[in-house]
């Protein structure tokens, strides 16, 4: 197991390398002069050729990489251009919340996902499974601003069950959650709908119901645990996919994540922000599958380490 | 002693062909309906409506600038520049059919080449092959695809390519673990031991078994790359106003849920209705190119 | 033995017994497109306290059906009772509430299933599987129930109990699995216990214990046991009494001597006939050629397990470890042992599915390993798998399937072989129509046909047949093993059989070869192995074979358990060679420790 | 002098919430030129020059009075005595130098360095070396003396900046880079807590120099909030002033409700909205051709389309700024006249062009409408809709942006005077690569007027000045490089209890409100 970690960490490490190129590369061609928005409206040329020769943007492009790969091997990701600020420290500030919004989203997401799946798979072919079929394709195809504008529209404004944005406790936690989950709880449905199908038909059902278990016991004792394990990997992907999903539900929401940061960066081309939100939420990627794949070792005896 | 074998299970094989067979389910016909009806939306949207998508109709506005709710001379309402949003959704299905089939279809097929050649080869070229599967899968889709658009001057095209860059990756996660599996069964050993080529056993016997996942991850990604392209024209780097698409005519005017609802509610029926749809049929065809379900419904 | 203080005492003798089920006219239906099919029609039988009924029958008469009937786990909502009734004790079990039944279930009526792999839940310890069984009867604390579930495995005779507990699904072999099956149905004293197929999936000498410790059990325990088996070397051993089934229909019950002396039916006469029996053995036919079709010399195969922070191999299975014997044109050679043994794994060496070391020859050339040489030898040599369905493409019609090799190998056109799809078909013993369905579109032995019928497309000198019998019903498996001699004979084919069934083997092959994790330990002709068997492990393999013989008086034997060894070893640390002694003209053995 | 602005109804304490989309990025004031964080800096620290509230006036602020030389280069600046930074030291003349050394430092990287370009020595400092500002002496603890190198007649104005306040030397240096999330000036408020990303909370200031204020005891300002979502919260009472206005989703529900619609104060602002024309491109590098643009641009509808946020425009200068030419007409709507002189330019069919845009909304629809009406006359402009830095990029380069929409990224004015629609963006100085003048447009015979207009630094000859930058943008406008579109109009809505004039919510140089003026009313 240890020897499986530390495997994927090595892997990971490639990945994250391979990534801070294409990133760096993809920033080097983007058409956009970082130093311009720097020096300001007034600057003069010398001023902007100065602040350019400072911050070394005026060397070749692997020079430029390779002084920024040195300087993160020493844990230092640089300075942000506009907000002088140290790019490790805002980040710090940030992540719990975008953190503590993911793994909110993927509670919801997957108790949502999940009931509905698991519904859907014994009322299989009836009204009941359509219609929760049609509500997850809802949610797969509903812009999640929109969806949470509702949300807070409804359950905030009107109802005032919940506060309108912010951040500190439970009850802020919850409609940012579920917004963010509602995409993924319309595709767990459905993974959790065939994977239940396929679980139900196999004989170890047959054995456990043939040993006189109540029919609840079948089902989530027996049923359940199986029918997860296929979706166990794809929690993993999720965080993925929510990197995209927290810039819009966290300014929706005024959730202080690092989606923020991020969009306020692209749209000013602070190249040490965008590089190093890229760089950790892609380790928080790689982070989720290896978790996610140590999960599914813990949660399958079968899978053994190779 | 050879008697006693038994006769076949199944009844004498009725020669249906495919259409006959989806004719049956009514669930595909009315999902083949609706993406025929969207078909011919977009290719007769002209035929359909007396307005032009990009006219700033006089009328369309109040007289502060307030969009025109549904009824009247337009049914569906105008949006914020006074532009009938029937006509934009029709004239609409256009781009978001086009990126729907398109960027879905070409990200299908990359994933589906990565991940059938990683999983079916193995080895060095399949490890390298799904490393960069793991390499596309850590990085942000979405900051790659505002580089790729921003590097590339915006236009349809050019969505189409970065929305497939971006969205193979987890068709080739799926395919792959498949395809391995697959590469496992017997029949693929039986296969090679008649002497049958890679490319043979790849097209003739992998393949026709991944259909059905295929199938369903493309019926899936319509909805999500119409939104996509949504949100790439909400960061500005989607298909450029004035074009409609459904996904840009909901982001454009989703502050406005509530002022004017319309504005988001019928271009988000028009997505949820045409995933459904491809979803209705993919799910037909799944089954009805399946041999083992000939004859049951 | 501390299982007999614990278990019951002695069960009276059958017969006399009250009767604690009785089906009565039992009619299971299925609902479906076109209308209702009936799949079993008008079962009646009585069973007794500690009999054995064994149900026979060939695939898909109804048995399995019948017996979960009985369970009440029919499956919904398609397949139902039609009619009938299934009286146990003094309650309908066909009219029972789904709440009521669950308390019978497990505790007064258990059972156990076919496949040993599949029956248990892989992700749940086999503590707790027990455990819970017990518990959902009885109110025992945790405690109690583990000490309980621990009793039952020793009943079962399960090595190391304590740790089984402990241990999940996966880690045990399958005979360890189905003993914990078997433990769990026993656990709480059920009156009947419903065994099907408990035996076919295991390997002959994991068959013998099981077997054995059914019979025990039910002696001891006095519980009535309905046996379900295709199997009549099976009934022959176990069973009291005896009931024959056909398309759903019971064609004959008897008492089980008086079955197999003195059949009555047409059907039940046919099936006793078509079963393989030991010791009619063959004398070889073996040619004395100057030329092997075939020389394997010392062939190893290993496949690595890698492990650690690099991915190194850290241990190897050795599945073939120095094996060498030829087969000769015309000859059928036969490789027998238990699962595992590495029978499939020449096979597979042999068609270049793995790479192997060591030299093989094929008419005269040693088999390449580049893909030009392996396609040369894909002409000459074809292999008919284990289960016909995993081996055919589902997604593609049958015709196009055998054509297949004709296409691959660029002969003639689709005319022409077509019309060569045609003849084969009709050498197989198939309608020529059949060509343009599915392969779930026939039954398990045309299936087989089919791939018999690929394989003869290239008109191959040799047929790598591995297991291609044993998933079949007797009668079937009885006419294609038909249909492979005639082959043979008409085209002068060689074969290598793979099986671990014995009696098969001594019935159809000219020479044979016993394996042993990897390496031979006795190979001569049949008459020689099975007549005059020199090696310990071949006589084990032969006395384990289950007779259709119920008057035979079975060896008194001391049921136990043993871990199946396993070929896995660290790198650099290979199993010890053994040496082959000639014992008589051809009759190689290995020497014993 | 404060005293004229004290409100006799004001009460003391309370705390106010102001929202905010964006987090703030710096306090520095040589960095900080972001929308929200301008108003801040202000409170948090003074220059020598201020604004009377409320107005575009200028008036002394550290500075207790100040001299010009008769030539107008000179300029000696008497330091109030006795105000304090936030951690107790006085300020001097030194601090002053300092902070003016440091801002054209190249190191600081500050965005308002070219501000000072006509201090002695500006030259030598900006090209790095640390020497600072040889036009910038200290007489004496508390005068300082600044010598200019050109006459500039918006130098005091200059002053007035956010990047001219004066910082403690030892607090920059004892936060070092990290300077811009601290803070230590002068200001009616200091900084008391900053959680990044969520929250700032300013405190008052006690020992403030201008005797009686501020009046609130503290301000939050909650980041990160989406404007319709603040105005939701203002609905709820939870929001005082949401710093990014009402949102175009809500405009008409509030104004149509009369109690919000009472809340909501209107004031002009010193904005823009224009059209740039690249007159280096073809065909925009014939002026009838910009002439007809001018012509064709429905600027009625095009207000509307926004709700009526914004007044028409017919020149650079918004109406609110001094030297605005009252009575100019500029190009009136006439879509056949437009026609005619597009024909006579020799496009009677018009042509093919681009129009950049900045991609947030209302950006894109405003760009819709003026694609529009562009259509009309036969021009058929497609619209590149790009993030802000892609825009500015391309306004940069010569030859890639024929047409862009200024609205996002328009000028608001960094002080009130009209030179400042001029240099960057009309000038000679801002048509270069990377620069922001994105017409290229350079006239050297205005760029002359301009710079004689900016040296009538004598306080008698301030309109003849004003009447000479007027003609400069009437010259401007006969060449057509611009269509001047729109001057927004600013809303500010603020919650019940807020007090003060309405002029402190409209503040032209502290927006959204003049912090340190405003108070609530429900103070127990
Ligand atoms: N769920 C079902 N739906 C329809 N038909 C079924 C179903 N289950 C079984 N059958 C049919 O019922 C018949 C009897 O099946 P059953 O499983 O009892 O056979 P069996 O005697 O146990 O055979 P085997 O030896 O292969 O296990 C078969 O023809 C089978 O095809
Ligand atoms: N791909 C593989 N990787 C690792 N080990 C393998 C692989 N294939 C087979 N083995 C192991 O090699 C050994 C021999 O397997 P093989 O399939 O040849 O046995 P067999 O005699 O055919 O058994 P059975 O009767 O069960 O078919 C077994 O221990 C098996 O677990
Ligand atoms: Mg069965
Ligand atoms: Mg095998
Ligand atoms: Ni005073």
């Amino acid at each position: 197991m240890l020897a499986f970690i530390a495997r994927r960490l090595i892997q990971s490490a490639l990945i994250l390398l391979g990534v801070s190129f294409i990133t760096f590369a993809l920033l080097y061609l983007f058409p956009a002069d970082p130093v311009r928005q720097i020096a300001g409206r007034s600057a003069t040329p010398e001023t902007v050729a100065n602040i350019r020769a400072q911050l070394g943007l005026d060397q070749p492009f692997v020079v430029q990489y390779l002084r920024y790969l040195g300087n993160l091997l020493q844990g230092d990701l640089g300075r942000s251009y506009l907000q002088k600020t140290e790019v490790g420290t805002l980040i710090v500030s940030r992540l719990p919340a975008s953190l503590l919004l993911m793994a909110g989203a993927i509670v919801c997401e997957l108790m949502l996902g999940l009931t509905m799946g698991i519904i859907a798979a014994i009322r299989r072919g009836t009204g009941t499974d359509n219609s929760l079929m049609i509500v997850s394709f809802i949610g797969v195809s509903a812009p999640q601003f929109v969806v949470g504008l509702l949300l807070l529209y409804v359950f905030a404004v009107q109802l005032r069950w919940f506060p309108i944005g912010g951040y500190g406790t439970f009850s802020h936690l919850v409609l940012p959650a579920v917004t963010l989950g509602i995409l993924g709880s319309g595709w767990y449905s459905r993974m959790m709908r065939s994977s239940m199908i396929d679980v139900l038909r196999q004989d170890y059902i047959r054995t456990a119901r043939a040993k006189g278990l109540g029919r609840a016991r079948v089902l989530f004792r027996h049923a359940l645990p199986n029918a997860i394990l296929p979706i166990i990997a794809m929690i993993g992907i999720d965080v993925g996919i929510f990197m995209g999903g927290i810039v819009v539900v966290e300014s929706v929401f005024g959730w202080p994540g690092i989606g923020q940061l991020a969009w306020q960066a692209i749209q000013r081309v602070d190249i040490p922000i965008i590089m190093g939100v890229t760089l950790v939420s892609a380790c928080a990627i790689v982070l989720g599958n290896l978790v996610a794949d140590i999960a599914s070792l813990l949660a399958d005896p079968r899978i053994k380490v190779r | 002693m050879t008697a006693v074998d038994t006769a076949p299970a199944a009844p004498p094989p009725v020669e249906e062909g495919i259409w006959t067979r989806l004719r049956r389910r009514k669930l595909a016909l009315l999902g083949l309906l609706l993406i025929a009806a969207t078909l011919l939306g977009a290719i007769f949207a002209p035929y359909l409506t007396q307005f032009d998508p990009d006219e700033q109709l006089f009328e369309g506005l109040s007289i502060t600038g307030a969009p025109m709710a549904p009824g009247g001379m337009f049914p569906l309402g105008t949006d914020l520049l006074g532009r009938d949003l029937l006509t934009r959704i029709l004239y609409g299905a256009r781009t978001s059919l086009i990126i729907g089939l398109l960027a879905n279809g070409v990200a299908l097929l990359i994933g589906t080449f990565v991940g059938v050649t990683a999983g079916y080869f193995g080895g060095i070229l399949g490890g390298i092959l799904m490393r960069l599967t793991d390499l596309m899968m850590a990085f942000p889709a979405l900051l790659l695809a505002i580089c790729l658009a921003a590097i590339f001057q915006p236009s349809l095209w050019i969505v189409v390519m970065v929305i497939a860059t971006v969205n193979w990756v987890q068709t080739a996660r799926v395919l792959y673990a498949e395809t391995a599996s697959l590469s496992q069964r017997e029949f693929i050993a039986a296969e090679r031991t008649l002497g049958a080529g890679h490319m043979r056993i790849l097209f003739r016997h992998i393949l026709p078994h991944l259909v059905p996942t295929i199938i369903v991850w493309g019926t899936l990604g319509i909805s999500t790359t119409v939104l996509l392209e949504a949100t790439l024209s909400y960061l500005g780097v989607g298909v450029q106003p004035p074009t409609p698409s459904w996904g840009n005519i909901i982001f454009e005017n989703q502050t406005y849920f509530q002022a004017a609802p319309w504005l988001v509610f019928f271009p988000g029926l028009a997505i949820v209705t045409l995933a459904l749809a491809f979803n209705l049929v993919g799910d037909a065809f799944r089954e009805v190119l399946d041999p083992t379900q000939r004859g049951r419904t | 033995m501390t299982t007999q203080e614990i278990l019951s005492p002695a069960a009276q003798v059958a017969g006399e017994a009250p009767v604690v089920l009785s089906v009565r006219d039992l009619d299971i239906s299925v609902r479906q497109q076109g209308g209702v099919k009936p799949l079993v029609i008008g079962l009646t039988f009585d069973l007794r306290r500690g009999e054995t009924l064994a149900i026979a029958g060939e695939s898909g008469s109804g048995k399995s059906l019948t017996s979960l009937a009985i369970m009440g786990l029919l499956p919904p909502p398609a397949v139902h009772v039609a009619a009938g009734s299934i009286i146990f004790g003094d309650v309908d079990l066909t009219k029972l509430a789904e709440t009521k039944l669950q308390a019978i279930r497990g505790s007064r009526i258990a059972m156990i299933f076919q496949e040993p792999m599949t029956a248990l839940n892989p992700v749940m310890r086999i503590g707790d599987q027990l455990v819970e069984a017990l518990r959902a009867h009885e109110p025992l604390s945790r405690q109690a129930a583990r000490t309980r579930a621990l009793e039952a495995l020793r009943a079962v005779r399960l090595t190391e109990p304590e740790r089984r507990l402990s241990q999940y699904p996966h880690e045990l072999s399958g005979g360890m699995r189905q003993r914990v099956v078997i433990a769990m149905a026993i656990a709480l004293r059920p009156d009947i216990l419903i065994a099907d197929e408990p035996t076919t999936a295991l390997d002959v000498t994991v068959q013998r214990e099981v077997l054995d410790l059914l019979r025990d059990l039910s002696r001891d325990m006095g519980t009535a046991l309905i046996l379900i088996t295709h199997d009549m070397g099976v009934v022959a051993e176990m069973a009291d009494r005896v009931l024959v089934m056909q398309s759903g229909v019971m064609v004959e019950t008897a008492a089980v001597g008086q079955l197999f002396s003195a059949p009555k039916q047409a059907y039940t006469q046919a099936l006793l006939a078509a079963v393989p029996r030991m010791g009619q053995g063959r004398e070889a036919s073996v040619k004395p050629l100057w030329r092997p079709l075939v020389s394997i010399r010392d062939m190893v195969v290993t496949y690595d397990l890698k492990g650690g922070i690099l991915g190194r191999t850290q241990s190897r299975v050795h599945a073939v470890e120095g094996v060498t014997f030829d087969i000769h044109p015309g000859e059928t050679f036969a490789l027998v042992g238990e699962s595992g043994c590495g029978k499939s794994t020449i096979a597979r060496a042999l068609t270049g599915l793995v790479p192997h070391q060591g030299i093989v020859e094929f008419d005269g050339e040693t088999l390449g390993s580049t893909p030009a040489a392996r396609f040369a030898a894909s002409r000459q040599m074809q292999m008919i798998f284990q289960d016909p369905m995993a081996a055919l493409n589902g997604r593609m019609r049958v015709g196009d399937l055998v054509m297949e090799p004709l296409v691959i190998h660029g002969i003639g056109d689709v005319a022409s072989r077509r019309a060569r799809a045609e003849a084969l078909f009709d050498r197989v013993g198939l309608t020529r129509d059949a060509l343009d369905r599915y392969p779930h579109e026939f039954s398990g032995g045309q299936r087989q046909r089919i791939c018999i019928a690929r394989a003869l497309a290239l008109n191959p000198k040799l047929i790598l047949a591995d297991e291609s019998v044993s998933a079949l019903d007797v009668s079937v498996q009885a006419s294609v093993l038909d249909l492979l001699a005639e082959l043979k004979a008409e085209m002068d084919m060689s074969y290598l059989f793979i099986s671990h069934d014995m009696a098969i083997v001594e019935n159809i092959a000219d020479r044979v070869a016993v394996m042993f994790l990897g390496q031979i330990v006795e190979t001569g002709s049949s008459a020689q192995v099975f007549g005059n068997p020199q090696h310990s492990y071949t006589r084990r393999l032969i006395d384990a074979v289950p007779h259709p013989d119920p008057s035979r008086v079975l060896p008194v034997r001391a049921v136990h358990a043993s871990d199946p060894p396993s070929p896995v070893r660290r790198v650099g640390d290979p199993p010890k060679r053994l040496a082959l002694r000639s014992v008589g003209s051809g009759h190689l053995v290995a020497s014993e420790a | 002098d404060g005293h004229s602005a004290m409100d006799p109804d004001a009460q003391y304490g309370g705390n106010i919430t102001i929202t905010y989309k964006d987090d703030v990025a710096t306090l520095d004031p040589a960095i900080g030129y972001d929308w929200q964080n301008w108003s801040m800096i202000k409170s948090l620290y003074d220059g020598l020059m201020d604004y009377e509230p409320g107005t575009t006036d200028l008036r002394p602020g550290l500075a207790e009075s100040y001299e010009i030389s008769d030539d107008g280069m000179t300029f000696t600046f008497k330091l109030r005595e006795g105000v304090k930074f936030h951690n107790g030291r006085e300020m001097t003349a030194e601090d002053v130098k300092y902070s003016l050394d440091r801002v054209t430092d190249p190191v600081t990287q500050s965005p308002g360095a070219g501000f000072f370009g006509s201090i002695a020595g500006f030259d030598a400092a900006s090209a790095g070396g640390g020497e600072g500002l040889s036009g910038v002496t200290v007489v004496d603890p508390y005068t300082v003396q600044i010598q200019l190198s050109r006459p500039d007649a918006t130098f005091l104005h200059v002053m007035g900046l956010n990047f001219a306040s004066v910082v403690a030397r030892e607090a920059v240096e004892a936060a070092g880079a990290d300077f811009g999330k601290t803070a230590m000036g002068t200001g009616a408020f200091k900084l008391s807590e900053w959680t990044i990303g969520q929250r700032l909370v300013f405190e008052k200031n006690a020992d403030y120099w201008r005797e009686g204020l501020p009046y609130l005891d503290s301000v939050t300002f909650e980041v990160g909030q989406e404007p319709i979502v603040a105005l939701l919260r203002l609905q709820n009472g939870e929001v005082d002033v949401p710093g990014d206005g009402i949102p175009p989703a809500k405009f008409m529900e509030v104004m149509a409700d009369p109690e919000q619609a009472s809340r909501v104060i209107e004031g002009g602002q010193l904005h823009t909205g224009y059209i740039t024309l690249n007159v280096n491109i073809p065909p925009f590098d014939n002026v009838d051709v910009r002439k007809a643009v001018n012509m064709a641009i429905n600027k009625e509808r095009i207000t509307q389309v926004i709700n009526g946020r914004a007044v028409p425009a017919t020149q650079p200068l918004p109406p609110s700024m001094p030297g605005y030419t009252d009575g100019y007409a500029g190009y009136s709507y006439d879509v056949e006249g437009a026609k005619a002189l597009l024909g006579e330019a020799g496009f009677p069919d018009g042509f093919e062009t681009e129009l950049f845009v900045m991609n947030t909304d209302p950006n894109p629809r405003i760009a819709q409408a003026i694609q529009q009406d562009l259509s009309q006359i036969g021009i058929t402009a497609s619209i590149q809709s790009l993030a802000q830095a892609s825009v500015i990029a391309a306004g940069g380069e010569a030859d890639q942006a024929p047409m862009i929409w200024s609205g996002g990224m328009a000028w608001i004015a960094d002080f009130p005077d009209a030179s400042n629609f001029y240099g960057p963006i009309l000038g000679c100085d801002g048509a270069v690569q990377g620069g922001w003048n994105w017409s290229w447009y350079c006239n050297e015979e205005i760029d002359a007027m301009a710079i004689e207009a900016d040296s009538m630094t004598d306080p008698a000859m301030v309109d003849d000045r004003l009447k000479m930058w007027s003609d400069v943008y009437m010259a401007v406008m006969e060449d057509a490089p611009w269509v001047p579109v729109f001057n927004e109009q600013r809303y500010t809505m603020k919650s019940p209890r807020m007090g003060g004039a309405d002029a402190l919510y409209v503040d032209p140089v502290s927006i959204p409100v003049n912090y340190d003026y405003v108070f609530v009313t429900d103070v127990q």
